[in-house]
């Protein structure tokens, strides 16, 4: 199903590709299986639900239908990125399983593919594209969650290897990666930010200690990681010693969807999103009310559907310079905006079920399984990973505004 | 996923080129040099608050007739070149009929006849004649529903005898036609009338912003020939429906152009004013207040891009449906960061001699005409009922 | 008009004096000796979530019967005192069936014969009688009309037959009795049925809460005796009309407690938490957003204390009117207050071994519970236009 | 009328008391004038508009009903002080004028009796009564808004006078007054808080010089002061020398409200303010539907009504400290709470009028005269005179949940 609104702004080409994508996904989506499939890649729990994600993302790598836009050289495709947004956008809408790899594809890969060298990105890249190799990030520490800069894991040079020691915590994916993209402390002498350095260290060395956290969804699906005298080799290193900070951040640039087109994949998401709360508020009563009739329902859906239309059109008008106040104010504020709509959708979903809201998982009582609720508390994710709201708010202020710091 | 956007194919989506950027240009030095906020509040002082030279040197540059295909004497430009141009006015807050003009000229343009057309656009590119909107009354709806207005035959030849009352007449003293809804005896009706006909009575309105002009517009049995009659008999609510979703655009063109400049100033006033030894920037308490205004900002003037650029390329029902978002969006946006700028500017926000309060009453003008954003919200709800297919659970969050 | 308030003659306003307190500090150090989050993350491990060795103990300090009268074998209290319980109880967010039998116990008290008061409280007293509400139905609104149950009439001395389905029975699994709203065929009523009795099922929900639960309850023709029908033939609707005011009391008291709590603790944390040098609190934008939810949290608190004193003391619209805005005010503030608390712990704040969560989820199950703020407003919006009268325009703003 | 919510928590005493003044009020509420009259004392602007309105505070006061609670000494009744409260919510219910002397009352006159001599108790306290003399604030400069600490007018002796010289800023009633309580720097050398001030200026001395300032509502009610080597006397000086910055928090404290009984006067407005809400939306009507009729008009008069009758609760529970967890609490967010509820209100009074809001005093089109507007911009007044939202924040976050400061 090819949703009217985008194919009205496509070129006949992006359509065709879409149509035969779309039918690649009906034949190929794997049934559901028995266990209870995560709702993204941070919510992995078990080992089957992570084999079972990392054979269909094999699959969509061997179909062509990731890295489509990375050189040959590297395992990729080499074709028109745009065709890698609409693989996106067509995954999210035919409700296929969600990527695992995700640590690896949209923050990883990136970065090594911009401060790697040739060795680093021949090795790492294509392992990332088709999940043989899965990745999890180590930025944040018990210490240092808003403030990352302040990271104490030390890294020491000793001979031939690089020894790390440190506590890494929000480790998603932790307990399945075999590699870390690692930020820590090279030089205590040199300033908070100079002293830093980037690694890709293994997973599986001896010395480096998982320990799950439970969310308060009770999903155990990020760790605490314990290092201690792990050994890395030299070329672990990357991008140059003591300039961590800048590799770092164009991760978080990454990450945060400023540097790819990755608002264009979230509006998919949202636009899901608005029709699935106004199928909701259709099917769903209080009393003898249908939900969608409750005025109070429709102006808040109505609101939010237009605030999901507005970064359709961000989108647009990214393109062009001229009507930018600043090149990165669209996608500085991309972070903050999408997790914080995203919420407030949930919070409309919940309104909407009204007491059924209260109803958990699986729940007799429950709407759609209580699915509803998991996605409610795991919005806190995205809003709270990558830098809080208040973070971003200070970025956005602070660079594209011109404010000065607090 | 992470490579810089390839461009899809131009013609898919509104592109902004020279042409664009030229006219804006073009208009921001024009509206800076002729409309200083000093000029502003000189011409806030008169009655009618019409600077008529600035009006000429605006037929020069071909303003009025944007909208007016080249055969009529106009340049041809679309709403999305018109949105352009009035987001600029906007940014100084223009006072005259500009506004009201282009509006009318929106639904005049939607529904004339070639004999219409030919008798009538060349005056309006010309800026000899101004038209307005008399569409609201006190018992309809901001859908511009007739009322109590009605056409009454006068007779096959001698066309109709109109009485009733219009409010909110933008700039109806300025006007030399009133655009007006009516109900006819085959139906509803809209009509072309000469805002100096026997009968028509025009009560200005003291408004909040003084920059603006409007009035309530009585109708006493004025004659109207059937040439005036815009579009065929019964077509008036078709004809209305079709072009206020343009007309809601321009509207909210003009109301972003004000939110951005003064948004801008407030923070560039951050950035200087001092307090604590600090500039009041740096506090998060100011900070991120002013971060929440640009994200809306932000979202504000993509709304109007994207909705002005459908009104021509998409299909009406999304067309309206954008249409009602960038006007209901920036109807609760306008206002919002218009009191931003007052608080972050302080006791000195809140005096007639600084500019915030210009802007401040502008956009809660704009708030309510033409609909404010619970009036649209609800036709958009209607939209995406209408629209929703059965699905499943939600979308995933961490995506 | 400055000068320290003289009190004003006692018995008119609400006091709180040496009793109250008494209360509430012997709740505190029970509660908290007994219900530490250790033992609370216990039992919400178990499945009935039912510390049996604490409600025997609650027993003896006379908490099951802090609203039954003295000749009944209860401490006679009033539902403000046992607001104060349930405050501290919210304060650890105790599990167990509590707040369902109190609930319960004041709709009975409030229309339990002389004969059915001796027969029921004085085991409702000791707690080895524990009632339940089961009033709610998928069709029916949380005002409690009576939806698609119906008590067939058995014959005039066999009393009735109920059947039908209850949704969101507090502690069904617990309770001994379940207190049921009916259609019989005199009218509605209202029924006190033995938990135990054949054809009642009970099929337990899994809360998003799980230091609760609650169950779908499935009557099929139960027989139930006339002298167990609460109140008399056609008086079910009116009854729970005058008692529903006074179990939202009650339950906002307990959300209040949670709220107030979670609060506190957040407070704490950016009291000692540091990031870039600073406490975090020391953030503008931290701090001011903790002073939005202390502002909610002391609207909420004083609002609870007002509307439970006023079901005794003030004329029954009055009392329905202010326990509805204590209810609506909390269902909104609480899961406010518990967004600022998971915000201002960061990451930490997402994780299962915190206790913001059990806060959080209580506090969002509270906003659904006997209905949300939205609900609630609609008939305080009801009673507003029924008593406004007519006057002029607004107040100053400068006073 | 007394309204029933009020009556059922009063004593006989109370309500005996209250319907005694009604009915003085209902016969000497003074004839409407020709002209305008000011909404509050922060909107006079004329000479005839003051004469009016202090004429009626003489009346008032001459009548027992103004300085209740104020020793006899000073001209007061030493009445009990909830009579005071009372009258002051029957003003507002009966629509009397409103009270001209207001700074006077509210804090110059608290301010002398907390920090004056026997001498200026007896000087200034009766004619801040009788409205014979007019007071205005002199607190902001230019320089110093939300930093009040920062003033830079400069006081110094000079044989037998204080000489003064500075700019004020935003005076209310500075056309009028006679005298200005004045916050100056005394010692330069002395740190920022410790080298101020408090003085009790004449405003009809040589050397000052008014100026209107005219506000966003085309209202001249405020002034800049300019201050040229201003003489005083020396027994201007209230309290100690360098004590000024304690001597002016004990005036914000009045100001505020965290020191008398003024919430519960906010109260009787605020209620007022809904039941005059409710009724502008039974009267009015978007297209065929009365405003009341619509459920988000509905939903957000009864949030307000819900937040109007929580005040009313907390000045109840005020009485009771067990039942506050600081006892600065509730009146130091009452600032804060009132001004921005106020603000709340007045925006719902635009949404209700619609289209009609976008009228000005007196248009033909307008409702009630346009007055819903001028109150809405001057709803402004509360929230930034007497220190911002931000800085009330500030305050309560630093004093009474114990935050470090920023």
């Amino acid at each position: 199903m090819i949703p009217e609104t985008v194919e009205r702004e496509e070129s006949a080409e992006e359509i065709a590709y879409r149509k035969d994508l779309a039918r690649w996904i009906s034949t190929h989506l794997p049934d559901k299986p028995s266990f209870h499939l995560p709702q993204s890649f941070l919510e992995v729990e078990s080992t089957e639900q992570c084999e079972f994600l990392r054979a269909w993302q094999a699959e969509l790598y061997a179909a062509g239908y990731l890295g489509i836009d990375v050189p040959r050289a590297y395992g990729g495709h080499e074709g028109e990125s745009w065709k890698q947004r609409i693989v996106a956008q067509e995954l999210i809408r035919a409700g296929a399983p969600t990527l695992l790899n995700v640590v690896g594809l949209r923050m990883a890969m990136p970065t090594i593919l911009t401060h790697g060298t040739e060795e680093q990105k021949q090795r790492y890249v294509q392992k990332i594209l088709s999940a043989e190799e899965i990745w999890c990030q180590g930025f944040s520490e018990p210490n240092a969650g808003s403030d990352l800069a302040s990271v104490q894991t030390f890294v020491k040079r000793d001979g031939d290897a690089w020894i790390a020691n440190g506590h890494k915590i929000w480790t998603t994916l932790g307990q399945f990666a075999d590699f870390m993209i690692l930020l820590a402390r090279t030089d205590k002498d040199a300033s908070k930010h100079g002293g830093l350095s980037y690694f890709l260290m293994p997973m599986k060395a001896p010395g480096v200690d998982v320990r799950p956290l439970v969310k308060m969804t009770r999903e155990a699906t990020f760790n605490q990681v314990h290092i201690e005298d792990v050994a890395m080799p030299l070329d672990a290193l990357l991008g140059q010693l003591g300039h961590g900070w800048q590799v770092a951040m164009t991760t978080l640039m990454f990450e945060r969807g400023a540097a790819g087109g990755s608002e264009r994949d979230l509006h998919a998401a949202f636009e899901e999103m608005i029709a699935r709360l106004t199928d909701l508020a259709k099917r769903t009563r209080r009393g003898r009310t249908r939900r969608i009739d409750d005025p109070l329902i429709r102006d808040a859906l109505a609101a939010l559907a237009t605030e999901v239309e507005a970064i359709r059109h961000h989108i647009t008008r990214a393109r062009i310079p001229q009507l930018l106040d600043h090149p990165m104010a669209i996608p500085l504020m991309g972070k903050l905006m999408g997790s914080e709509l995203m919420m407030r959708l949930h919070r409309l979903g919940q309104d909407i079920l009204g007491p059924s809201a209260t109803q958990w998982m699986d729940s007799p009582a429950a709407v759609d399984g209580g699915t509803w609720q998991l996605a409610f508390g795991n919005a806190y994710g995205p809003i709270i990973g990558g830098g809080t709201s208040e973070i971003q708010k200070n970025i956005v202020g602070e660079r594209v505004l011109g404010l000065a710091k607090g | 996923m992470t490579t810089p956007e390839t461009p899809t194919p131009a013609a898919a989506r509104y592109e902004y080129g020279e042409k664009q950027e030229l006219l804006r240009e073009s208009a921001r030095k024009f509206l800076e040099a002729r409309f200083s906020t000093t000029r502003v509040r000189e011409l806030l002082e008169t009655e009618r608050a019409h600077d008529e030279a600035a009006w000429k040197d605006m037929a020069d540059l071909g303003w009025h007739g944007i909208l007016v295909p080249e055969e009529h004497g106009g340049v041809g430009l679309e709403l999305f070149e018109l949105g352009v141009l009035l987001e600029e006015m906007g940014r100084v807050v223009v006072p005259g009929p500009y506004l009201a003009a282009q509006l009318a000229t929106l639904v005049i343009l939607g529904g004339a006849s070639d004999e219409q057309r030919a008798a009538w656009l060349s005056a309006i590119a010309e800026g000899s004649a101004i038209p307005t909107l008399a569409l609201f009354e006190d018992d309809a709806g901001w859908d511009a529903t007739p009322g109590g207005t009605k056409a009454k035959s006068a007779g096959a030849s001698d066309g109709f005898k109109l009485s009733g009352t219009k409010r909110f007449v933008l700039d109806a003293i300025n006007a030399t036609h009133l655009v007006v809804s009516a109900k006819a005896p085959d139906g509803p009706a809209l009509f072309r009338v000469d805002a100096r006909a026997r009968g028509v009575d025009v009560l200005a309105d003291k408004l909040a912003d003084e920059t603006r002009r409007s009035a309530t517009v009585i109708f006493e049995n004025v004659a109207v020939s059937p040439a005036d009659r815009i579009g065929g008999p019964g077509e008036g609510a078709t004809l209305l429906a079709r072009t206020l979703p343009s007309v809601w655009c321009a509207l909210a063109a003009e109301l972003v152009g004000a939110a951005h400049r003064v948004f801008h100033a407030t923070v560039d006033y951050a950035r200087v004013r001092e307090q604590f030894g600090r500039p009041i920037g740096s506090f998060q308490g100011i900070k991120h207040r002013l971060v929440d205004r640009m994200v809306e900002l932000e979202n504000a003037r993509s709304l109007v891009y994207g909705a002005s650029w459908a009104q021509r390329h998409e299909p009406p029902a999304r067309a309206e449906r954008l249409a009602r978002m960038a006007k209901a969006y920036v109807s609760d946006a306008g206002p919002r960061i218009a009191d931003t700028a007052v608080r972050t500017h302080g006791g000195i926000g809140f005096t007639w001699e600084c500019d915030v309060h210009l802007y401040w009453k502008r956009l809660h003008w704009g708030q309510m005409a033409f609909g404010d954003g619970a009036f649209h919200r609800e036709a958009i709800a209607v939209d995406l009922e209408r629209t929703a297919k059965p699905v499943g659970g939600p979308t995933p969050t961490g995506i």
